[in-house]
């Protein structure tokens, strides 16, 4: 098992060390450099303030040297520094995660149990109204542009009944503690949560309805009808836990995507995590915030990844021993 | 379109209400949009560092509505007969916010050690002064080398801040640590600075003046969303709303609200003042009747309308109405859609594409983009929308990359400071937004405006700005757009917010909440 | 051809789709006829609610262009997008499938590690640092959403490639002297096809939510009226024009509902195979 | 006579529209007595399981039951509502299953599945259910039983899962067991211990079996008494010894008929050899699975091993062995499907081992596969004509001449010159594995390899196709390796035989001295397994 992890986190290592590379070179093909968005912030400048700011960036050493003193601090868990925002990169990301980890781990939660919940409920009634009702509404739901139902959500919910906050991550300046605050971030969640989770409930919906139905049909499945078993255990223990494999694998990849993929839901709802932080470093040609960023995103994703692997050799016993 | 416009100047009415006697207490809850990068004013200097460490540091004097000079860290000044040696003479009880007594000697070291370093706009202004001297703890004299007309128009917060030179002289200014507890004179110290959440400041209990500030602590709410930020004064969370902080579209039904005032004053020391550049360099910009045509097919009535609210005015030339030597007196351009198409033909425009690049500040710059667009479109100008970020717009700006570009600047109140650089030919040089950015050169301009400047009574200068107003705004180098009116939004009991040119950047050392 | 269609045209789900499908199609084909001015024209007051004239039944804008002019030319923009980005992902996801699953070994890892990698990138960031870098425009659009988006097909083409490399038809193929590019070409992809198509079919509608949201956060072509720039566009002034996001909103739902009806009634249609195994 | 403990009247069982039928069981009565084994015949498609599942109340979802009865204890099965069927399930009628591979769940340890069965009835305690597993995997003689109940069913062989499957259907002592082809995905020596045990089992239990095959040779071993189906009818019933040796419905004739006969074929003595065309020798091939970049252990296995064997012109070699034995690498092998690791293959003098490229093209014209699944051998989305023309034009030959040979090539198979435009699906497997045969004669190689060509059809199928290959071979002086696992084949149509096992050919010979007279301790096992065969040596005898 030991040696399992060690190597994919070996392998983690590499995938990492590319995509920073990748980035690296994207993020600098782009016009414009932090250099010149500082000055053009400073509401006055020339060519020798700007190039001061360069030099003071490290901007004006050829790009492989730029490259190569990057990935040495990142080597040694060193994200740089964002010289527009006079923070080190970690400590800004650091700032932002929680939130997003938050709102993306809570959609995430919303997404598959009622997702999982919903396709084992439609599947036990697969033909009958209830299904094609659960069936459609999923449709519907992966149909739905994300920010859109985001926005509709602030219409109805925030504007128009007025019963839930429409922005932000807490009531800016109420200064709550302990119980209230966390009541308080509750009551800002639950939109973006939902919005957010509902295009992955759909997903998981129809996967768990479609894996119920495949392995409903398998051998095995006779076998425990042949004992005598209900039905209802049946499902249980022996559907529904083969069918939970593919959307386990699933659900794997999509929790890590969804760190990096929450700009929109963040963005409608001014909520301050990683993903609008990377939209903002991305106009702002920060360039260490940003490769931070995605250094941040893809390694959830090569966690997520990892996490799901080790779930899925204890589920599957196959994989466990094999 | 009329109504809406009889509403808003109403409701501007009512903010010029009578005022009570002032109440100590309360916390007002203001907006700060973007995050800044920094409060060291002396390092970084716009808008949102100046918004807020406008009431951290401060400078000799402020400046009225008139933008005429009022007291501040300095009581009071003399000029000499020759305009060439200015003496201030300073409060004598002012402490730094860590306790330490302030001096001339901060001053001298600030303008002349620390911002001659650091501050480029300045820097500018400085060229023109030989010396800067403290012959007593409150006594501070600068020597000119020649008459600079809007002199006394620099000692403003955010173009001359008050740094303490027992924290900074002879350090690395930049990695100093203190950059991140500002530690200045004024109204209000720094609390704390939650990264995405919240800027606090306190009163500062010390402050020179007598029971001033009034507010007890200021609270910088930072929204990044527009629409949020609307929310946010909706449902009470904020009570301030500065000049751009929402979007215009909103301005109308905030401004309805119950207990609501709105104000377009505290912008005149700016003068913000919006144009788009015109590559003269090359292109069918380069030709002055293609400008001109520009001008003529523009409906900025609409535009001020439908995005600016009705607020502002359609800008007659490079100088705006509140800056000091506008004059009214030049061609007019009205929208004139067949005038442009006239020209066009006479030049011989034959549909060659041209870029414009909009200003990435928001959705009220983008729509004027488009519009403007569909202004030029209708007259037969192929416009492309080149959409780029603000990194992008200044890269290209920088680099003169573009054919036509939204831009707004601001005026300082002076047109030496704030008008000649975007004019005359010295200033062409790659590497800044703020300069010659279009590239026009004309001798005549840059002798009036070097005349200008350096004249010694405010009729010479009148009648040289005049002239050259007339000059440019025939040559047409860059198309002007609107004088912005930016409006402060606040709740009704908020009082004094808006007493400067400067408006909410150093309006709280006045501020005060009606109970 | 007719017992697929048959086939089909028994599931009601894409019948509705192919219905909206064709309803949109035509709506972008004579947007310039019923709308001959531009979209981006501003022919009445700011914000005239729907229904309240006649001529303009969706109402106008923030700077009073006319919405129903702007959807349907979206429509164009939108089908675009959609169809263009999914065949240059599918130009560059098959290649990359077909040689990684057929020759195995050295090259399937090395294509697949590179394959991986891309999904290890969160895919809309991305697109948007993509979009930005070579700033909005409908290529770049194209191209970002291209990229993006082809791994599914290249592991797709990949898994089909190997489980059919192993057929014995390949195998006789091989033995009667066939090369490895006929082989390809005229055993091995025809045969992938079908759930090429379905995944197709499904990836024109992600393309055109992933076009929505790049527009929507501005990122869009600044030239082209695109109905993720209409709600971006309205996200500002929800608050006093609803029917801005409304309408478009409802556009980009349709459409891309109506795609995954018909994604889904090819798969009942196309491979039962696959219909079982859901996705 | 004894009461039955089953009896199934006017069972009519609906199929959905569409099928091919409309009935998938129609008008069928039979009795089941305790105590004894009842065989359930047919072929595929013939509905001879489909009985059995309604009496478990097990069919599919879209097939019912529309008229008839099926009594059991006196009540009528097909009226019991769910409770009661699954009181009965299980406790009363058990039942296993063909694929021991699937029918377990994969991600329970065995003794849960076992314990299950009481579970449901609400039988034991949860300890006393454990208990009762190891002892029932014990009784149906699982090595090492602790270890096997703590077993997830993949860490089992095919053999001893069945025997897993088995146990469970014991545990509450039924008074019916129902097994649906238990034993046809096994190797036939397995089968051989399966049979035992379920023989043995039932006469310790007393149990009544009804015992669904396709396969006379297992009716042979294990029926006391036999039904024979044919679309969804029972054509002839009776005891094992009348429908064997007696068949009276020309159905049942036939199927017997077309049993491949362990007697028949080749002639008692080895006939002249003519000159070899193809010489293997001292032929290699492991595989290394598993084995990642850094870490773990690579596991070796030796699929062929050390394998040497020569192939005269117009001779049948049969290469027999149970799976995994290395039989099918050695035929890819041959061909180059895959590469050997050492050794050579020499086809008319010239190493195929050892070519590349052009050369290796080349070559294989003379040396051609037949495969097994006649599903999976041909391009579904090619028509007939494209798929035997394929092979000369990728040879350069014209088109017109490729077209106009795969039409003789056709009705060399017996096949329509139709045909050509048609589609694979459009075939029957019968039919299909013909068109496989004309594909591989259209380069006209003089050696063809025939890998288990005839394992997926039913047996009256397979006897045409096996005469067909019989008859091709002398027309066209092929010589032919014929690769299979079954016995009977082998014997009815190959001139030698080499049997192997675990890599290794542990003996060759002529077909007849295999048979009669075998050396290797192993060929005996293999030759003793074939089911039916010792009735049929009495019967000969």
């Amino acid at each position: 098992m030991l040696r399992f992890i060690l190597m994919r986190l070996g392998k983690a290592a590499v995938i990492l060390i590319a995509i920073m590379t990748l980035n690296f070179f994207l993020i600098h093909a782009a016009p414009g450099d932090p250099a010149a968005v500082m000055a053009g912030e400073a509401g006055a400048a020339d060519a020798k303030f700007i190039a001061q700011l360069r030099e003071q960036f490290g901007l004006d050493k050829p790009l492989l040297t730029q490259l190569g003193i990057y990935l040495k601090g990142v080597l040694q868990f060193d994200l740089g520094f964002s010289y527009r925002q006079q923070m080190p990169v970690a400590q800004l990301i650091l700032d932002r995660l929680p939130a997003t980890l938050l709102l993306t781990m809570t959609a995430f939660v919303i997404s598959l149990v009622l997702g999982t919940f919903a396709g084992v409920l439609a599947s036990a009634r697969v033909g009958k109204w209830s299904d094609t009702a659960i069936s459609s509404l999923a449709l519907l739901f992966y149909a739905t542009p994300l920010y859109w139902a985001a926005l509709m959500a602030v219409l109805v919910f925030s504007v128009y009944f007025n019963w839930l906050p429409g922005f932000g991550y807490e009531t800016v300046g109420a200064n709550h503690t302990g119980l209230a605050r966390l009541l308080d971030i509750g009551r800002h969640l639950i939109l973006p949560a939902t919005t957010l989770g509902l295009f992955f409930m759909a997903v998981y919906m129809r996967m768990t309805r479609a894996s119920m139905l495949e392995v409903s049909q398998l051998d095995f499945v006779k076998t425990a009808r042949a004992k005598g078993l209900k039905r209802s255990i049946i499902q249980r223990r022996h559907i529904f836990r083969n069918a939970m494999l593919p959307v386990v694998t699933l659900a794997g990849l999509q929790a890590g995507q969804l760190v990096g993929g929450a700009v929109l839901t963040e963005t409608v709802f001014a909520w301050p995590g990683i993903g609008r932080l990377m939209f903002e470093a991305l106009a702002q040609r920060d360039y260490n915030l940003l490769l931070g960023v995605f250094f941040v995103s893809a390694a959830m994703v090569l966690l997520f990844n990892l996490i799901t692997d080790i779930l899925y050799r204890f589920v599957d016993p196959r994989i466990r021993v094999a | 379109m009329l109504k809406r416009l009889t509403t808003l100047a109403a409701t501007l009415l009512v903010s010029t209400a009578l005022h009570a006697e002032p109440v100590a207490g309360g916390r007002a809850n203001v907006v700060i949009q973007p995050e800044p990068p920094s409060l060291m004013m002396g390092l970084v200097q716009n808008g949102p560092t100046q918004m807020v460490a406008g009431n951290i540091y401060e400078s000799l004097l402020r400046y009225d509505e008139k933008l005429q000079p009022m007291p501040q860290l300095a009581t009071s000044w003399d000029v000499s007969e020759d305009g060439l040696t200015y003496t201030f003479h300073l409060h004598d009880d002012v402490k730094w916010h860590d306790g330490k007594p302030f001096t001339s000697a901060d001053v001298v070291f600030s303008a002349d050690v620390f911002l001659r370093e650091t501050h480029t706009r300045l820097r500018a202004s400085l060229e023109h002064v030989e010396s800067i001297t403290a012959p007593d703890d409150t006594t501070v004299v600068f020597k000119l080398k020649q008459p600079f007309g809007p002199f006394l128009g620099i000692f403003e917060a955010g173009t001359m801040p008050m740094i303490p030179k027992h924290i900074y002289e002879g350090t690395d200014y930049k990695n100093n640590p203190a950059n991140n507890t500002p530690i200045g004179t004024g109204p209000f110290k720094f609390k704390e600075w939650v990264k995405g959440s919240h800027i606090l400041l306190t009163r500062n209990e010390e402050y020179y003046e007598e029971g001033k500030p009034y507010l007890d602590e200021i609270y910088w709410h930072v929204i990044p969303d527009a629409a949020s930020r609307a929310v946010a004064y909706e449902t009470g969370v904020v009570d301030v709303l500065p000049g751009g902080s929402i979007e215009n579209f909103d301005v109308q039904r905030i401004a309805d609200m119950e207990n609501t005032c709105v104000t377009d004053k505290g912008w005149e020391y700016f003068g913000p003042l919006s144009w788009m550049w015109l590559n003269n360099r090359e292109g069918p910009t380069a030709d002055k009747r293609f400008r001109q045509a520009v001008m003529y097919a523009m409906d900025r009535d609409f535009a001020r309308d439908a995005l600016w609210n009705g607020l502002g005015k359609v800008a007659a030339g490079p100088v705006s109405s509140s800056t000091r030597f506008f004059t009214e007196e030049v061609t007019k351009y009205d929208h004139d859609p067949e005038k442009a198409k006239a020209l066009l033909a006479e030049m011989g425009y034959k549909g060659e594409p041209v870029r414009l690049l909009p200003l990435p500040y928001g959705e009220t710059w983008q729509r004027w983009a488009e519009a403007v667009k569909q202004n030029l479109d209708e007259v037969g100008i192929n416009v492309e929308l080149v959409s780029t970020d603000v990194a992008g717009w200044n890269q290209k700006l920088a680099e003169w990359d573009y054919d036509m570009a939204f831009t707004y600047l601001y005026q300082y109140g002076d047109p030496a400071l704030g008008v000649a650089r975007n004019y005359v030919s010295t200033n062409i040089a790659k590497g800044s937004q703020w300069n010659n950015v279009e590239g026009y050169e004309n001798k005549e301009i840059d002798d009036l405006f070097a005349k200008a400047a350096v004249a010694v009574t405010a009729e010479e200068r009148q009648k040289l700005y005049t002239e050259a107003q007339q000059k440019l705004v025939d040559d047409v180098p860059v198309a002007w757009l609107l004088e912005l009116g930016f409006p402060t939004i606040y709740r009704c009991n908020v009082k004094d917010l808006v007493t400067t040119a400067i408006g909410v950047n150093d309006g709280f050392k006045d501020a005060y909440i009606e109970k | 051809m007719a017992d697929f269609w048959k086939r089909f045209c028994r599931n009601r789900g894409a019948v509705i789709g192919i219905t909206i499908l064709a309803v949109v199609v035509l709506v972008a084909v004579l947007a310039p006829l019923v709308f001959p001015q531009s979209p981006w024209r501003m022919v009445q007051r700011p914000f005239l609610p729907p229904f309240s004239m006649e001529q303009y039944p969706l109402g106008t804008d923030a700077l009073g262009r006319n919405v129903m002019s702007g959807l349907a030319y979206g429509a164009q923009v939108s089908l675009l997008v959609g169809l263009v980005s999914t065949v240059a992902a599918l130009l560059i996801g098959i290649p990359i499938g077909a040689l990684a699953g057929y020759f195995g070994g050295w090259i399937d890892d090395a294509l697949m590690r590179f394959t991986e990698f891309f999904q290890t990138v969160p895919s809309f960031a991305l697109a948007i640092v993509l979009v930005a870098i070579f700033e909005p425009s409908i290529q770049s659009i194209i191209a970002a959403i291209a990229i993006v988006s082809w791994p599914p097909v290249a592991r797709l083409v990949r898994g089909e490639v190997l489980s059919l490399r192993s057929r014995e038809y390949i195998e006789a193929a091989i033995l009667s002297g066939q090369t490895s590019a006929a082989i390809i070409l005229r055993q091995v992809l025809p045969n992938t096809l079908s759930p090429i198509i379905v995944l197709a079919s499904l990836m024109v509608a992600t393309a055109i939510l992933l076009e929505s949201s790049l527009s929507f956060l501005g990122l869009g072509d600044p030239n082209m009226m695109s109905w993720g720039y209409m709600i971006g566009a309205a996200r500002t002034v929800i608050r006093q024009a609803w029917w801005l996001s409304f309408f478009p909103g409802v556009a980009i739902l349709l459409t891309v509902l109506a795609l995954n009806l018909i994604g889904e009634g090819l798969n009942d249609a196309l491979n039962p195979r696959l219909a079982r195994r859901g996705k | 006579m004894r009461e039955p403990v089953l009896r199934i009247k006017n069972l009519k069982i609906a199929l959905p529209a569409g099928a091919d039928r409309d009935f998938a069981v129609d008008e069928v009565s039979y009795d089941l007595y305790p105590g004894e084994i009842l065989c359930i015949v047919g072929e595929s498609g013939s509905g001879k399981s489909m009985s059995a599942n309604a009496a478990m109340g097990l069919l599919p979802d879209l097939v019912r039951p529309v008229a008839g009865e099926i009594l059991f204890d006196g009540k009528d099965i097909l009226k019991l509502t769910e409770d009661e069927m699954m009181d009965l399930r299980g406790r009363r009628i058990a039942m296993i299953f063909q694929e021991p591979m699937s029918a377990l769940n994969p991600l329970m340890r065995v003794e849960d599945q076992i314990a299950e069965v009481f579970e449901a009835h609400d039988l034991l305690t949860p300890r006393d259910r454990r208990r009762r597993a190891i002892e029932l995997l014990t009784e149906v003689g699982i090595p090492d039983p602790e270890k096997a109940a703590r077993a997830y069913p993949f860490q089992l062989s095919g053999g001893q899962r069945q025997r897993v499957m088995i146990a469970m259907a014991l545990a509450l002592e039924p008074k019916i067991l129902i097994a649906d082809e238990p034993t046809t995905a096994l190797d036939v020596t397995t089968q051989a211990q399966i049979l035992e045990l379920i023989r043995d089992l039932q006469e310790r239990h007393g149990m009544a079996v009804m015992f669904i095959t396709h396969d006379f040779g297992v009716v042979a071993e294990i029926a006391d008494r036999v039904a024979v189906m044919q679309y969804g009818k029972i054509v002839e019933t009776g005891t094992a010894d009348e429908v064997l040796d007696h068949p009276q419905h020309p159905y049942t004739q036939k199927l017997i008929a077309a049993i491949p006969k362990l007697a028949a074929g080749a002639a008692p003595e080895e006939p002249a050899r003519k000159a070899p065309i193809l010489e293997v020798e001292g032929l290699n091939k492991t595989y290394v699975t598993g084995g990642g970049l850094l870490f773990s252990k690579p596991r070796v296995v030796h699929a062929v091993n050390d394998v040497s064997l020569s192939l005269a012109e117009g001779e049948t070699l049969g290469i027999v062995g149970e799976s995994g034995s290395g039989k099918s690498s050695v035929g890819r092998c041959l061909v180059r499907l895959m590469d050997p690791d050492s050794g050579t293959v020499k086809l008319a003098g010239q190493d195929m081992a050892h070519l590349s490229g052009e050369a290796l093209r080349e070559a294989r014209k003379s040396i051609q596969m037949i495969f097994q699944d006649p599903y999976a051998s041909l391009n579904p989305r090619a028509k007939v004509g494209r798929i035997i023309a394929e092979g000369p034009m990728a040879h350069g030959v014209p088109r017109a001449e490729a077209y106009s040979r795969a039409v003789k090539l056709l009705d060399l198979v017996d096949l329509d010159a139709l045909a050509i435009d048609r589609y694979p699906h459009e075939f029957s497997g019968g039919q299909r594995q013909r068109i496989g045969i004309a594909r591989a004669l259209a380069l006209e190689p003089r050696v063809i390899i025939a890998d288990e060509a005839v394992s997926a059809l039913d047996v009256s199928i397979q006897a045409q196709v096996l005469d067909l290959l019989a008859e091709l071979k002398d027309r066209l002086n092929l010589a032919l390796i014929f690769i299979t696992h079954d016995l009977r084949v082998a014997a009815q149509i190959c001139d030698r035989i080499a049997v192997m096992q675990k890599g290794r050919i542990v003996e060759m010979g002529p077909a007849r001295a295999i048979f009669d007279n075998p050396q290797n301790a192993y060929t005996r096992t293999l030759i003793e397994a074939i089911p039916g065969r010792e009735k049929e040596l009495a019967a000969a005898g």
